[in-house]
Formats: structure tokens, C-alpha cells, sequence
């Protein structure tokens, strides 16, 4: 059943709970983004080192279960990346939300495909693909040290 | 009232909407249509269809009657003085950016104030926010109590003699709470204060006579009133559209123009430039007739009894909390649920069939007072019933069920 | 192209009026629409409707799905680049005054001129009156030429530096004069001034691209082009959307909303406050389609052919005098008869199901210059045919037969 | 047929050559009429003596077949009738124009009658009363020394 498999128990923890749901210390860039059409807000904060990795990660925000949750698996998933494999995620991220079954990535152990794989029941509710998807512009808006708010209903 | 009857009147109802029947609950944002006014515009373009007021061939002067017919009808459902009090706009959003325009160009200058409540729609706000760009005059807002509504006494606190207007809603988006408009209107005028109400919910429930209410100015959202989009009303006592500048030029609202200077038709052209809304306009005619027809008593019981109903069957279901709680209240019913945010409610019950709206309502100012980021609303239209009542309080179990795993 | 099963997909054309075959020869003012276009209202209202953007609901996010679909058919319609340079407005009379709003307040000051020809319409005048007056701007007009055309060099010689606009039709909706609107836009440019067309007579008929032409706004009544009323579009360059200020205040077009101020959304939502003419966008998106299936090179070849055609059976016709002799020339046939007021003409004619317009067609200004007080006009559609012009002819005649008594 | 109706020889004639088609010398009433639907425009004059009377009656203006004539017409029926006369007559034509088959007044031989009820043929077409009633809503108004310009438009 859609409903079930849209607001699965991962998605659900993670809404209630939400990891990294903080301002990080020391953070060296963040971007903020805005959910017009509902009112979702969230703010990323990253610390990137002078190898290119992001050693912290963390967000602040409110929303529907669906965008806390895409936002606290993020930035669980993210932490001790580097950019480029940040932007590989990113991209194969939005390309599995929006057209694909599955996701590409090589960098990823079964246990975090699960997590994301969880976000992929959005794809038939095609108005909340924006709660999925806006910690994820905002997070390029961040590594791309962009001035202007990300609107995801503009992106999707 | 033969409530099952009217349904019976909205084709849509008749579909099923992804295999379900439909449990429309969104009528604070749009109303369904009710047959005779689809027919009306299937009838109008394709048997009779020309431009108004322009050409005189057979057809141009059946549609500019048929028009017309619509002005006077729409006069006597909410007793205008006049059938030229009622000006056609695109909807109640354009009748507020008239006013606050033109009222701003002729009369305000730095300082005055406008006056507000906690409760305005970002429609009834943002006009006059551009004012305080443009003129420097300043914005006051009346505080709702507790309860979600406006009192008299929250008016009066904010009145002073900088106030040159009074711009208020009929009946909350969000609360539902009914405001005394009359009083206010009293009030005001006895301080030489006009008065403008969004009467965009007001209009489509509660039995209106703008010669008893008294106020200046009533805004009305013709698609929230059974009747086609792009369409709105401004009512204007006729005293102000003959004094205040015309909004919008173009063809159609002039008298004389040569290359130095222009003079202004009379009403009601002047303030309906360009080629209007024609089949809106008369497809809507039909929406009023449609309205008469039932009786604006009979809906203001039934759909009164209705949200008597929802109240209490919301307030038996333990974790839904209501917003607001006046003691006057129209037909919309806006709640939360402890834990799951509006959108996850809005999208479990549309699997349901339930469509509900969840944000803020475009009253950003009220939600921030209330401290909630977002709200669920269920609001009514003459086509409900207790049925639909029960089948949101089902879905709303449901999400309580999901939610709880 | 087979132009009699065109006629067949307008379903006015199979009802008799008044007895007759409606001869329909007043599309300047508004055409005729198509049955898809029709059904698509209907359809959209028994059965899909809601309101755009603002709920999540099923029937919410496929009604936004299909207003953001026209978006797109008309932006590749006219080659836009981007479908954020279409705005949804009532009309193009509000398409003109937004950019003569807007632009006013943000760019113009005392001195300032704006350039407009002597064959405007009054909508792409009485919004820049609006500025003489309250920003003492100056407003200048290219001459016509005897032929009733708007050449390059009348343009040139009112451009000045104080020149800050230059506002022009595409389609002269009396002359038929068409406009060279990509060389004035290329002379405007070079000078560093931006043009505003009014495309109303210009949409309809002839193959557009906004990107070849180069005009900074370009404004569109859909009513005119086969479409529903109540709707039209405003095209303008991303950059001027975003430079200029909103211009209507309401719902729909904001980002954040407190009692202190605002922030506005971003393109498309900035202009398109309040709720907007919904099933009227959805149902324009078929009118798209209708012409796209058509072919516009086809429409262009059967209207020019028309024209040619009706301007020679007219000149034929001893007394009748043609308005206007530009070589090219869209499709409208003013003329005037000696001795015999447009109006009577046009009841004459109407005897006979033959609808023309008679006045002066929202152009005052040329109509003084010419020194007629009125003039008939016969304006073509894609469902004309010379039929439509030997009738026509017929009851030219028949006019001078009553009043040669 | 219901264009010789309209169109009968009596208009026509008073159509293409209007009596009274002038400004009167010493007049001291005036009024303009207009009907911006067709840009029909009407000026009347009246010299109103001191017994009330009306001595001497002319028009300026332009407009159709129908305005012209029932101009035409109207100054030549008015001419030495006192002001209640006129009142009455003006009256008794706007009620023929829109309802009654025929006129009531007893203040007009059987040849004024017939030149008036020429115009009747303007019944059957809404859009034409409009032309027929400018010049008589404007003597109303000149009679009056109303400073507004008539608007047959709003008037009918
Ligand atoms: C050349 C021209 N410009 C502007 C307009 C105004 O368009 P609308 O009345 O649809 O706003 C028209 C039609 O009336 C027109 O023909
Ligand atoms: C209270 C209130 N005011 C104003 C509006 C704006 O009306 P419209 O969007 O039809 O212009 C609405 C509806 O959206 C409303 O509910």
C-alpha cells in the first residue's frame, strides 16, 4: 500500500527524531531553503576541511516528517565525504527521488542505501518530491556558497 | 433542505477521484461548481458567444444584457443601494488592490495609519504594505483574544486619529471566526473612518445587506461563491467610486481621449477597463440564481448545524486540537494533530479521498501569533454533509495509526 | 488547409442567429472559440477542478500541473526563452498597466517620455496617462503616414534622450498596419530604450518569436486568440520581471509575510497574486494546441489570402472608401460609406447575421487624426471564408439601397 | 420588414438633412449630450422666453441616421411649446421609444404624430434606442441647466 510504503518506519524515526537537527560549531558554510507552497524552512551548516571533506554537518528547521527526515538521513549520510562525492550523491539522490528505481552510487553500504531507498516512495506523491528534495538544493546552495535562499518549489 | 439533492447538483461529485468518492473539504479556497453554471459558459460560448458593450450586431447586444443582468442580480443578492456599486475584477485580490490604490492615491500621505487585524489574509495586507513604501503611512494590527476573534473592543484600542481605514475581514480563513462588522463599521463611522471588509468567506455562507451592514467597501472571490475563476466583485458605495480615481486604463472605461488628456466614462465603466470577464460574468449570474434558489437562510442552518458537528466530533477525537474557538463561527474547521505535521495529514487523507488544505492559509501574521508553522484545514460548502464529517474523522484515525508505528 | 472543417470545430457556426448563418466578422474584438476549448472548461470543471498551487490534494496538484502546462505551450508558442517571462493577467489591458505601473515607479521621473503611435488602442495609452499625471512624464506620438502604417523613420524622429519607452502596437486593430516591430525593437535597443508590443491583434495572427524580435514586454488578450475570456498574458524578458517591483499585493505572490513587512516570491508568483483565472489558463492551453494544429504559416496564408480578397471586392464596391491602405496589412477591413453612419451599416448588416464593430474602435486618436467621427470594420478569423466576404459585400449593397430611397 | 420599419423615408430624410442644424443666435440654455457606446454627440440650444415659451430651438452635432433625425425631428416639434408642454412631450416619447405602441399626447396634430412615431421602428433594436433618446435626454437636461454632460448610455 502507497501510504505504508511513503511513511515507512525509517522515514517515520527519523521524522520524529531527526539527527544533526543543530547548529554545528565552527561551521565554515551554510545556505537556506524554503518550501514556499507549505512553509517548510531548513538551514544547513557545513564545516569543510582543507581536504576538501566535510568533518561536521548539521541542520535546523521545521517541517513535514518527510523533508525532517530526508534532511536528517542526509546529513547523517554526508559526514566525512568529500565534495565530489557530495555532489555525486546529491545528483544520484535527486535523479532516484525523480525518475530512477535505484540508486548508482558506488560510495554507499547496503545499510545507508536502505535509508535513502526509504525517501523513494515520495516519487508517486509528486506535490511532496519538493519535502524530499529541499535539505539537498540546500546543501549545494551551501557547498556552492550561494547568497540566495533555495526554493525548492522552483527547482523540482 | 434536501441536502442529498444538492450534491447531486455538482457534477463532480457524480466521478470518482482515484477510485474514491470525494470528500471535498477545501471550499474556504475554491467552491465546486454547481451544473447550471458550467452549463451556462458551455451554452454562452457556444450559441451566443461576442464581446460586451462595444459592438451593436445582435450578439453584442444580447451578451452586454445578459451581463448587465448579472450587476443588477448580484445588487439585490447583497441589497447594494445601486447596481453600479458593484464593479467586476478578477477577483477579491484585484478589488482590495483597487481600493488601497486608488483610496491611497486621493487621500492618504505620510503618517496615516490603516488599521487591520491578526486575522487578514495576505490579500487584505499586502495592498496596503505597499502603501507604507510608497506614502510612509503606517500599518496597525487589532489583536485576536484567545478564542481565535476579534472584538469590538480590540478595534477601538487601535482606532486613533491617524486611522483613515479600516480594512477587516467578514469571516476568518483560519477560524472561522465571524466578525461584527456592522459594529465595527458603527464605530468607525462615527469617527469618519471608512470601512473595507474581505468579505471573500463572508460572502459564499452568511446572508449579506451592505445597506444595513453599512461598510464602504465589501471584496468579493466570485469562485469561492459557486461561480467561475477569474472572476471577483468589489461592492463600493457610489459616493466612493465617484470620488476616488479611476485603477486600471484602458478601452472601454473612457469618455474622451485626444493626445493631451483623457476624461472618464461614468460608472460603472470607469472602473472596468478592457475587455472584462464576459462569460464569468454571466456564467455567474447563474451561480447567484443557484444560490437564490436555496435560500441564503437555509444554507447559513445547514451549514452552521454541519460545523456544530465537526466541532464536536473533532473535539471527541482526542489528539486532533482545534485552532481557534469563537463563539461566531463560520464554516471552517482548521486543527492540528500532536505530531504529525499539517502536510503529512493533508496527504493521508487525500488517499482517502479527503481533500483537506494544510499550511498557512496565506495568514502568515496569524500563524506566527499562534505559534504554529502550519495548520490543517477542513473548511464547507453547501454540498457537505455529516458524512464527510465522519469519513475526515476516519482519515484522521488512519494518521494517528501511521504515525504511531 | 480544409478552412470548412475549421468553421466545423466552432460550434457557434452550426446555431442559426436570428434566423440566419452568423456571418462573424468582428474577431478584433473577440473571436469565436473552438470546440476543445469549450469542452476543456466543462471537463475541467465537472470534473477535475480545484484551485492551483495552494493545497496538496489530488485534484490541487493536477490542476497546478495543467496551469503550469500553458505556461509552457505558450512560451514555446511565442519562442520565450524561459517559461517564467509568461505572466497570467486578466487581459492585455492589465498587461499594459502592470509595465506602465511598474516601470513607472521604478524608472520614470518628470521629463521623461514615452513613445506610443498615433494608431494605439486606448490601452496602451490611458496606463501611461496615468504617469503624465503622476509623474509628469511627457508622452509622444509617431505619426501615421497617408497609408495609415507606422514606419521606422516617424519612429525615429520623436526618439529623443529623454525618450525612456518606447509602447507600439503589433497590429494596427483599424488600419491593419503592420508594425516592423523587430527594426523599431533593433533602433530602440541601440538607444538603449526598451519596447513594450501590444499584441493583441498581432497574437492571433502571425507566427511569433520573442526572441527574434528582441521587445522587452510583449502583452497578449487570449480572448482574442481562440481562447476564453477573462485571461491574457504578459511576456516579458526575466530580467525586466525581475527588476521591476509587484504590482498587485495578495496571496500566492510572497515569500515571508510579517506585521513589519514582506518579501515577494520569485517569477512566476510575483506577479500572479490572488487566486488566479484557473480554468481559464487550462483551457487556453487547448486554444494552443488548436493553433498548433493548424499550423500559424497556415493561418497566415488563409488570413492574408482573406484580406487580399476583401479588399478587393471592397474596392470593387464604388462607395465604399477602405481605411487605410498599409502594404502590409493584417486582417481588418475598416471602411466607411458615403453618406451612411458606420452604425447604421452595422444595424443594416446585422439584419443579415453579419456582425461588424462600428465606432471607433478604442482609437479615438487616429479616428481624429483622420478626421472620422466612426467607422465599420470587418475583422477576419482563422474560420472566415470569402463567403464571408460576398456576404458582406451583399449587404454593403443592400445598405445603399435603403438609403438611396 | 423590420429595416424599412426602422429605416423609413421620413429619417432618412430629416437623417441626411437635419432641420435646425445649428447654434441659435441668443440662446440661453444649453446642454451636450454624448453616448460614448457610438460616439454620437449631441449639443441642443433653446432660447426659453419669458412666458416659458420656447422661441427659438437648434442642435449642433454628429451621429447616425436615427440621432440625427430624432434631433431633427424633436427641434422642429418643440418650437413655441412652453416648458410643461415640453416636459410632457419629452415624456410621452421616451414612453413610446421603450413601451407604448403609440403616443398619448393631445398637444400634437396628426402630422407631428406620424413624424414622431417614425422613430418607433427603433424598438425592436436595444442598441438604437440609445441614438433615438440622446437629443431628448439633453433637452431635459438644457431645460433643467443640468452642468453634466447626458449619457444616453446610462440613461436607457
Ligand atoms: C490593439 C488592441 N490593444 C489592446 C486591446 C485591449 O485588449 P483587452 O480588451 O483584451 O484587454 C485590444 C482589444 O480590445 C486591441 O485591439
Ligand atoms: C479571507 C480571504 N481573503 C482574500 C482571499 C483572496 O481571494 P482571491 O484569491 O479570490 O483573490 C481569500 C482567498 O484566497 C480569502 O480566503
Amino acid at each position: 500500500m502507497n501510504l505504508k510504503e511513503l511513511y515507512q518506519e525509517i522515514i517515520l524515526d527519523h521524522g520524529k527524531n531527526p539527527r544533526n537537527l543543530k547548529k554545528s560549531e565552527n561551521f565554515n558554510k551554510d545556505a537556506k531553503g524554503h518550501n514556499p507552497l507549505c512553509g517548510d524552512k531548513v538551514h544547513v551548516f557545513l564545516k569543510i576541511d582543507e581536504d576538501k571533506k566535510i568533518s561536521d554537518i548539521s541542520f535546523e528547521g521545521s517541517g513535514c516528517a518527510i523533508s525532517m527526515a530526508s534532511a536528517s538521513i542526509m546529513t547523517d549520510l554526508m559526514k566525512e565525504k568529500n565534495e565530489k562525492e557530495v555532489k555525486e550523491l546529491i545528483s544520484d539522490f535527486l535523479d532516484m527521488i525523480k525518475h530512477n528505481p535505484e540508486l548508482k552510487s558506488k560510495n554507499l553500504d547496503d545499510n545507508e542505501k536502505t535509508k535513502l531507498m526509504s525517501l523513494s516512495g515520495v516519487k508517486q506523491y509528486p506535490m511532496r518530491v519538493k519535502c524530499a528534495t529541499l535539505a539537498w538544493h540546500t546543501l549545494t546552495s551551501a557547498i556552492n556558497n550561494s547568497q540566495n535562499e533555495t526554493n525548492s518549489e522552483k527547482l523540482d | 433542505m434536501m441536502i442529498e439533492n444538492i450534491k447531486k447538483q455538482f457534477p463532480i461529485f457524480s466521478n470518482k477521484v482515484q477510485n474514491n468518492d470525494l470528500v471535498y473539504l477545501d471550499s474556504a479556497n475554491s467552491s465546486q461548481k454547481p451544473q447550471v453554471v458550467v452549463d451556462r459558459i458551455y451554452d454562452f460560448y457556444t450559441k451566443e458567444f461576442s464581446n460586451v458593450g462595444r459592438s451593436v450586431h445582435y450578439l453584442a447586444v444580447a451578451a452586454t444584457n445578459l451581463y448587465e443582468e448579472t450587476r443588477t442580480l448580484m445588487q439585490k443578492y447583497i441589497n447594494a443601494k445601486d447596481p453600479n456599486e458593484i464593479v467586476f475584477t478578477k477577483g477579491a485580490t484585484e478589488a482590495i488592490n483597487l481600493v488601497a490604490n486608488t483610496f491611497g492615491q486621493k487621500f492618504l500621505k505620510e503618517g496615516d495609519e490603516i488599521l487591520l487585524t491578526e486575522l487578514e489574509h495576505h490579500s487584505n495586507y499586502v495592498p496596503w504594505h505597499y502603501l507604507r513604501r510608497s506614502k510612509g503611512i503606517q500599518i496597525k494590527f487589532a489583536e485576536i483574544n484567545s478564542d481565535g476573534e476579534i472584538s469590538l473592543e480590540s478595534i477601538e484600542r487601535q482606532i486613533n486619529r491617524n486611522t483613515k481605514m479600516i480594512a477587516i475581514t467578514h469571516l476568518s480563513n483560519v477560524t472561522g471566526a465571524i466578525l461584527p462588522i456592522k459594529e465595527i463599521t458603527q464605530l468607525a463611522h462615527s469617527k469618519n473612518i471608512p470601512v473595507l471588509v474581505d468579505g471573500c468567506q463572508g460572502a459564499p455562507h452568511l446572508k449579506l445587506d451592505m445597506q444595513d451592514i453599512g461598510c464602504d467597501f465589501y471584496a468579493i472571490s466570485c469562485h469561492k461563491m459557486y461561480g467561475p475563476t477569474g472572476l471577483g466583485i468589489l461592492y463600493a458605495k457610489k459616493k466612493w467610486l465617484e470620488a476616488l480615481p479611476p485603477y486600471q486604463g484602458g478601452g472601454g472605461m473612457i469618455k474622451e481621449v485626444n493626445k493631451e488628456g483623457i476624461t472618464f466614462g461614468d460608472l460603472p465603466n470607469k472602473y472596468e477597463a478592457g475587455t472584462m470577464a464576459t462569460a464569468q460574468v454571466i456564467a455567474f449570474g447563474e451561480s447567484i440564481k443557484f444560490l437564490n434558489k436555496i435560500g441564503i437562510e437555509n444554507i447559513e442552518n445547514h451549514e452552521s448545524e454541519l460545523t456544530k458537528y465537526g466541532e464536536e466530533v473533532l473535539r471527541r477525537n482526542n489528539s486532533v486540537k482545534l485552532v481557534g474557538n469563537p463563539k461566531n463561527k463560520g464554516s471552517v474547521l482548521s486543527f492540528t494533530l500532536d505530531g504529525i505535521h499539517p502536510h503529512d495529514i493533508a496527504t493521508i487523507l487525500d488517499e482517502d479521498g479527503v481533500a483537506i488544505r494544510a499550511g498557512h492559509h496565506c495568514c502568515q501574521i496569524l500563524h506566527d501569533k499562534l505559534g504554529l508553522p502550519a495548520t490543517a484545514r477542513a473548511s464547507l460548502g453547501v454540498y457537505n454533509t455529516k458524512e464527510d464529517i465522519d469519513k475526515l474523522n476516519e482519515s484522521i484515525n488512519k494518521c494517528k495509526d501511521i504515525f504511531s508505528k
